[in-house]
């Protein structure tokens, strides 16, 4: 299992029954593989469609349906089309019950920055700023660190996404919650040991007596 | 979507003192059998916002005749009689809206703005105790979004996962109430499998309905 | 020809084929009979119908099909339903080439007062206030006097509905149109005079050299 | 609605300097017939306000491409490196919105609303320079409208009167676009006979549509 296969398993656990979620681009997508369709789960493609589904058989793809990445999907039975502004009246009125986005940073704060490197990548924060500001749960889906250089830090030296706290960071090492007093660790890979966590950590932790191993079975069915 | 409920169980829900967006215009769109289950159970105290309180007998006008509501915030109370005697006789109170500035404020609250900037009601009574803001060079009147315990619709159509149409002038105000009832439920006139309802056809989705009337038996 | 379908007839003159009008319930909802399907006019019933058509036959009405008072209709040929978000952003938004409402009172200011009987009549303003603030042109259409009172005043004792200056006023007996200058009038009923006109008026009235008779032909086909 | 135009004429409309709104999502949904058309004749120092800027060779990447934009509002463009490139090289302006405060920027400019109050973008880049306000116990980002003298819209289907619908994630900003331009001229797929959209189908009213793009030959 490779680490983003580890990230996205972990992810799926938090995913509630009947629920409507917004999954980012990239690693977070992979989460939808581990969400068994007993759960009865809604996925938003902001872009404007509720009931977002796999790939399409090849040679299948319609050109008027399509993911945020602008990849071709296909919509499950019971799908709804909607437009841009009821896509996010959803996102900002607090109607999406989970949010999972990846991170450039993560700070003590529990403040997340994802969508600015200054003077190297100015992509626009496309939804991102909405999805944390207005989504009922925010999870950030990442690598614990990226070119040797830990992801979670004391305090974002990239432009924040939101004033809001996220509410649970996943990489391949841990669970982090963050909390009023801080980062708090809450599970650990299969296999490694708490000291490699804070090794790979340039933010302080808060380490409980007890930091359980992640539970990587996917959603429960 | 949890399921549906008969119109008793889904009175129950409902508390005293209970805060009510309810669809429809002068009764057309309103959910009449939820309706005729609050009235049964005699739920008392209740807010009513919509944009009229109907006549005496239909929608929104039962409840006002069996005195069970409160608080109306309404655009139009003209064509129902009992509501102007009940208010003059202060059994209830009115906060008369612009229509237009009603559905806005609704959604507002539905779709996590501050409040609503419009032009309509300035100069009026309307604007009296209420903040105004210059922007773009106009004066514009700043009304709150408005949010309640529960939304009570009237739809055409609804599929197993709650995805709801309405039919022609019976939409109204119902799909922009959808989206800030804390509790949504809904009486469509049929239940259709999924897939019957296409995505475009879709005017409600499903994930903002907490609660389907059962048939009409 | 009475009072009412004189006023209904001369308002339908104002009409520009291919344009969105609003027509108030009671005297502005007879001007539609005078305007030819040949114009292309889409009414709009602010309740959600664009394309308003007269009454259902007999036995084919439908429920889920009526105007702003509550009372059956049809519609014609191209018409869209909409909710009232829609509706009123048409509206408020400027979409709205005319709008034709009742009038308790017009002032010299050209402010228009239709909602409010303060102790008498207290039916709140539906969507008038957002009517008059926000279509493009405002036509009030109203019998000149009421219980021997002039309606066109001074300045109005009633709540306004909008600060507004409405375009144009058209009575039973005068077309008059508020301008910065005050109340200019503009034609004459059939068989009335100006010294009629005036005499039948509180407000003060600019009178031109020469007032024509109002055309009665109807809506410009 | 004035009637069908060849995308030439279309074009012909569209001065140099104008703003235009194009729908489309990463080019799903985007007029690409009329975007041609102004290819060709090479309308410069456009504004375009869109969610994004798509990819080379598609949508508005076109007439990035063809340098005719000067400056670009909008949500993301990450995925066309050369308006990134054009943006370093001093040949556009670009302001960076977030997406839902776009849409709802555009839909205040459409309805006559004075501006937007969001949560959205406070505490980050997006709040620098912009009034707030403090409504209901919370901060509130002021956005102001937009409007622009074109909206270009791609369709899916349009009647003879300009009555529209979409087809799926086609639909995004579209709908909302309708309502913000000066002059609206719309791309259907296919052009059918009034009444083949039903009125409950109508997603834009044919009166905010003042041209039509016609048939693909």
């Amino acid at each position: 299992m490779d680490a983003k296969e580890r990230v996205a398993r972990r992810v799926a656990r938090e995913i509630k029954p009947g629920t409507l979620v917004n999954l980012g681009i990239g690693l977070p997508s992979l989460v939808a593989n581990y969400v068994p369709a007993s759960l009865g789960v809604f996925f938003q493609a902001e872009n404007g469609v509720i009931g977002l589904g796999a790939r399409p058989p090849e040679g299948m793809e319609d050109r008027h349906l399509t993911d945020a990445g602008g990849g071709f999907v296909t919509a499950v039975p019971g799908a709804a089309a909607i437009d841009s502004a009821m896509s996010f009246g959803l996102i900002r009125g607090g109607h999406l019950d989970m949010t999972v986005l990846g991170g450039l940073q993560v700070d003590e704060r529990g403040h997340l920055a994802n969508w600015k490197v200054p003077g190297k990548m100015v992509p626009g924060m496309g939804g991102a700023m909405d999805l944390v500001t207005g989504a009922a749960r925010v999870i950030v889906a990442m690598q614990h660190a990226a070119k040797g250089q830990s992801k979670i830090v004391p305090r974002c030296t990239l432009p924040v996404t939101a004033l809001r706290r996220v509410d649970l960071i996943v990489t391949d090492l841990a669970v982090i919650e963050p909390s009023e007093d801080g980062l708090l660790l809450k599970e650990r890979a299969p296999g490694v040991t708490i000291a490699e966590i804070v090794d790979a950590t340039e933010a302080i932790l808060i380490v409980p007596d007890s930091v359980p191993e992640m539970d990587l079975a996917g959603g429960k069915p | 979507m949890k399921g549906a409920l008969k119109p008793e169980a889904a009175a129950e829900l409902i508390g005293e003192g209970a805060s009510l967006l309810v669809g429809g215009f002068m009764a057309v769109g309103s959910p009449e059998r939820l309706i005729d289950a609050i009235v049964a159970r005699g739920t008392k105290n209740l807010t009513i916002i919509a944009n009229d309180t109907a006549m005496p007998g239909r929608g929104i006008g039962k409840l006002i005749s069996a005195g069970l509501v409160r608080h109306v915030i309404a655009s139009h109370i003209g064509l129902n009689p009992e509501t102007q005697a009940k208010m003059i006789a202060g059994e209830l109170t009115c906060e008369l809206v612009p229509q237009g500035t009603l559905v806005e404020r609704i959604r507002a609250g539905g779709v996590g703005l501050g409040g609503v900037l419009t032009q309509t009601g300035l100069g009026t009574e309307v604007e009296q105790g209420k903040p105004t803001i210059e922007l773009g060079g106009k004066r514009w009147l700043i009304e709150a979004p408005i949010t309640a315990d529960f939304a009570l619709l009237g739809a055409w159509q609804a599929d197993y996962v709650g995805n709801l149409n309405y039919m022609l002038t019976a939409q109204n105000f119902n799909p922009i109430m959808a989206l800030a009832g804390q509790t949504v439920i809904a009486e469509p006139e049929s239940i259709v499998p999924v897939g019957v309802i296409a995505p475009d056809a879709v005017r409600t989705p499903g994930v903002l309905v907490d609660h389907l009337l059962i048939r009409a038996s």
